[in-house]
């Protein structure tokens, strides 16, 4: 039915009264999400919109409501912490949106998650989506549809626009996943294309990568290796110059590794079919599906 | 975040690691008194503190035998131009007796999620260019951070350097520190290109480089400072500061976009409808019409620019108040080019509705919203 | 090793946490002088620095009005012996406002093997007799030191502490400063209490302890240079100058045994048999002589002592040189009390040939020779 | 026929240069261990005693001599890198010998030896021996014999003391742990009673234990839980005045905790027979075997 969430999905949101935590939690209540709880340290004991139950502590927050995923939005110099909390409190899924935290945090953060059995989905991510059931994270609600395309993507806008083709033609998504453009993020293409492989109604997936990196090529061989699903991919940053940073922290062309060429060669190579403009989605789903 | 050289040596020194004094100088009059205090028998190193590679082939490195020929060096290094940036400051450094050049850097691996280690004994070269033709001579080490680098790491490191036990001390001591330096200051690169041994035994480094996580400068306002604005593309520092994520390009569509993955699917797109992006953008997520003034303002500020394309999917971005800056942007200064704006997501229909007020449109298809603004290049506005 | 309590409070303000000013004087003077300085309405506190607890009971704690009372407490408390410990150095601090009184250390957990955090609201009190009485009022957290103490770790205790979450916060802080403060110093325990709250809302540490791994001392000599030789016993500075391990008892059968296990041990027999151990004394695994004349020496200036017994069995050490280290030692000093010596293992033979000729006879059997030498109790050497 | 060390034990040791290491090498290898390699950072190429290769690195002598046990005799100051050093090359028992390994870096080893799967016997511990097979560490060879008993103590001397009354009087070793006196320790009674109660050749156990900590307690919750073969224990420091530190670094009495009465009770409600003098481990061992 989907990969990651779904309508057993019970989230708790970290920085639930903060500016964008707040504004977000009420956008995922309004989509269907099933938020049990926040947490604001020091604001345990009161409500959010009157309903979910805020809480000192991740910890607290779970053994309340047994919420099992946490999105998190707390500012930058918080949110690295934000996720230890939350593996260490025993949350699997955790969804950064922060944007900001820096690359030697999260080398520590990686390996705790995984000391943890934790998966990370960003940070500095847009989130994901299973149209109709779950929406952890930024991703507008309106522009998906439910279906059995999956959809991953390290950018926000870019995905909003490919999902939205895919929408607007009739195409529905089984989940949308923003794994985010940071060098160091808990989850990848590969375990995105995995779980889709896995997942009996996915049917097709969409990838769409970018400059910077080779996990692109890694999920290309992965494809080749291990995916008997059609994927259709993108990749963005075919007129990037080399060693400048595009925006996305990951995303930079370091001396002449990390193109969009051969980024897209290896897509190419491993079957993939790759699209010229987010557009050409449609038509690509459609022949390959 | 990029640092000069001058300022990296300080940071490695603050750190232990032995580095020949040395100082930084604005004026020929400076690096004469400085050649004069810290030149050797060897003499001195003129270098250009510029923010780019390749500064000895463009002429920004001279040694020189006394401190009457480094004033003369300075005085064509300095003013000079290398890659589009002005050589404001030189640095001036003793020339050492060296036995042999290695290389040393830790940098952040996207591979192993971890700090890398790499050491070479081909050192005082472009370890691109090594890694290219003799990638057998670098050897890497993963470095877990709960741990940080141990003893026996930086020793079977330093084993690759040296033979005598002596120089393979030193060395394990240098790579031990920078690490430490590393993770002080939070960088993304730190590197000392040579690692050199003296005739007479001692390790030490002869250059250094140090790149900053800009995430880390938040909680590191020391480093913050050495930030140097005057290094910098003045459009660029102004993007930053106002929040938005700006890189000059050489084309003519200018490009404003929110999110980075999207800016460059449109750049992209605008060379697939056979036009040339003038420029990376991105406002980001938030659409403070504020924001939207200054983007336009650095675009129209480059002269390449012939015509001025918004694709905006609005999410957390509002497209009433992208439209809102727009309109004010153009009330405030002329655009001067013609203007070619896409939006759709959350508010779409409010901001169609400004943008008419002003006798703007507003196209809902980025395909053809690309393909009207490479048209446009050229038209007037 | 013990710090003082104004040692401590040093250390504690160089690693960020509020600690009232306070200062240690050795002299009624320069109390009234401190207590004029650091005093506020509230007065001062005049604490004795010794290395023992129930300091307060023995009177060595007294709280003055005004300077004048704080140099007549000083008289009193300066020069005086608690538990054996005679005063030297007194802390003069200010008498604070206190709201609330909590308790706060790190300790190594030994079944955790990992860095413990202990909190209690029950502070200002012998946290042994909260354990033993209301062990639900005392909250503890194991620190992952691959990690450090995280944020939310220092949050989650802190809540356990207060409600009002500025005072959170504030705790939070000083508890990841405390953690810090014990890596960065060696500890094994660093404990405040009390943490108090102030009726403005205000939390700060009133009391420090901090005792440091003596293993940590070597590479830590800022805190080795700390140790204060006239607070402890002079036999026992001694011993650990020489390399060996030595506490005194009550007993009167001196123990002087290679190896800590045996050395208990053989305590034990002595008791067994019906005697008395007078001291724990393990010379170390080396079998230099000197240490063993060191030790005949130390036990021997232990009046208490009315027999004295050697068990050693040799596996590094080497029987031959405790043997010529006895001899030395009976022959450069009159040891006053009759030698029970046993001996088996490494060089055995030679040992009992090097004792023969010096007139000593040498038992192989452990339980023979404690007997013996309880039984020898009162007997002129 | 033992546990931990056997005559397939190849032993590389670590200081072997030094005064401690070449003394003990020569010692160990006298009583037929088979001693591969040994490590001196530059001192790589050189031989022990004409025969031993010497390397720079653990890794280094693990790749040339198949390595399989490390011996560590580094001073304290290097001492915890060397069990970093030998667990991350992969030898998977490592016995420090050093004393003075500083509490707070064994914090940060434990985790990760356990990260490598590695045991550490030690620190500031004799070592081990199984008589007539191997030796590593300081435990002079010739008060043993090879036999059927276990003898797993926290202490050196004492050791010496009860496995000579054993050999003396006929009972050999299958083999002779020592666990040592630090407060923290790779390898704790607990894990020396499993793997005699594993151990086909073992057939009776003698644990030694001291004041401080609980160790002892939980061993003796583990004797009645999981332990059939005969167990005899003894628990030193029944004299010992609380909060003083008795020589070993974790013999220590603290507050009302860890005291030898409180062991001995432990030890007797789990059915360990319990000496009171060194000596009564031969009679109680031929009674309870």
């Amino acid at each position: 039915m989907s990969i990651f969430i779904d309508k057993n999905t019970k989230l708790v949101v970290q920085g639930i009264t903060g500016r964008d935590g707040s504004f977000h939690a009420s956008q995922m209540r309004e989509y269907g999400t099933n938020v049990v709880a926040g947490v604001t340290p020091g604001k345990g004991g009161q409500r959010f919109e009157d309903e979910v139950p805020i809480f000192n502590t991740v910890g607290e927050a779970i053994e309340s409501t047994g919420a099992n995923v946490a999105a998190i939005y707390v500012p930058a110099a918080f949110a690295a912490d934000a996720v230890f909390e939350a593996a260490a409190a025993g949350i699997m899924f955790i969804v950064c949106i922060t944007e900001g935290i820096p690359v030697l945090e999260m080398t520590r953060v990686l390996p705790f998650l995984k000391e943890h059995g934790a998966r990370l989905l960003g940070p500095n991510c847009p989130g994901a989506i299973t149209p109709g059931e779950s929406k952890v994270g930024i991703i507008p609600g309106q522009i998906c549809k439910a279906g059995n395309v999956g959809v991953v993507s390290r950018s926000g806008t870019l995905t909003y626009e490919v999902v939205n083709q895919l929408t607007v033609n009739g195409i529905g998504q089984s989940t949308c996943v923003g794994i985010g453009g940071d060098p160091l993020i808990g989850t990848n293409f590969i375990d995105c294309l995995e779980a889709f492989q896995n997942d009996p109604h996915t049917d097709a997936i969409v990838m769409i990568g970018e400059i910077g990196g080779t996990d692109e090529q890694k999920a290309a061989q992965f494809v080749a290796d291990k995916v008997s699903k059609p994927v259709v991919g993108f990749i963005a940053g075919q007129t990037a110059p080399p060693g400048r940073r595009m925006g996305h922290a990951g995303a930079i062309i370091s001396g002449s590794s990390g193109t969009a060429s051969e980024k897209m060669q290896a897509l190419k190579e491993a079957g993939v079919a790759v699209m010229s403009r987010p557009a050409d989605v449609v038509e690509l789903i459609k022949e390959h599906s | 975040m990029n640092l000069h050289e001058y300022q990296a040596r300080v940071l490695l020194r603050d750190g232990g690691i032995p580095v020949p004094e040395a100082d930084v100088a604005v004026s020929p009059e400076e690096v004469a008194e400085i050649a004069g205090r810290v030149g050797g028998d060897g003499g001195v190193v003129v270098k250009a503190q510029v923010h780019t590679g390749g500064r000895g082939k463009a002429g920004g490195v001279k040694l020189a035998k006394d401190a009457e020929e480094a004033r003369s060096h300075a005085e064509a290094i300095l003013g000079m131009t290398i890659k589009g940036l002005r050589v404001d400051k030189v640095l001036v450094a003793p020339i050492a007796d060296i036995a042999t050049e290695s290389y040393l850097a830790v940098i952040i691996d996207r591979e192993s999620q971890r700090p890398v280690v790499m050491v070479s004994r081909a050192g005082g070269v472009d370890i691109e260019e090594v890694a290219a033709a003799t990638p057998e001579k670098i050897f890497r080490l993963a470095i877990d951070p709960r741990y940080g680098i141990l003893q026996h790491e930086a020793m079977s490191l330093a084993f690759k350097l040296f033979d005598d036990i002596k120089l393979v001390r030193q060395a394990a001591a240098i790579i031990s520190k920078l690490y430490a330096v590393f993770t002080h200051v939070g960088a993304s690169l730190a590197e000392i290109n040579p690692l050199a041994s003296t005739p007479d035994g001692a390790v030490l480094a002869l250059d250094a480089k140090i790149v900053v996580d800009d995430n880390e400068l938040d909680r590191r306002p020391a480093i913050e400072a050495l930030r140097d604005l005057s290094a910098e593309d003045p459009a660029e520092v102004e993007a930053r500061e106002a929040g938005l994520s700006y890189v000059k390009l050489e084309g003519n569509v200018g490009c404003c976009v929110n999110g980075a993955g999207l800016a460059m699917a449109t750049m992209d797109l605008v060379k697939y409808y056979g036009g040339e992006p003038a420029n990376f953008l991105d406002i980001g997520g938030s659409s403070n019409p504020q924001k939207v003034i200054t983007a336009l303002k650095i675009i129209s500020a480059d002269s390449n620019v012939q015509s001025v394309l918004f694709n905006i999917f609005g999410g957390i971005t509002r497209c009433d108040d992208v439209a809102k800056g727009i309109v004010a942007a153009i009330e405030e200064f002329e655009l001067g080019r013609p203007l070619v704006i896409r939006l759709t997501g959350t508010n779409e229909r409010e901001a169609v509705q400004i943008l008419e007020k002003a006798g703007l449109t507003a196209l809902l298809d980025m395909d053809e919203a690309v393909q009207k603004a490479v048209e446009m290049v050229g038209e007037v506005a």
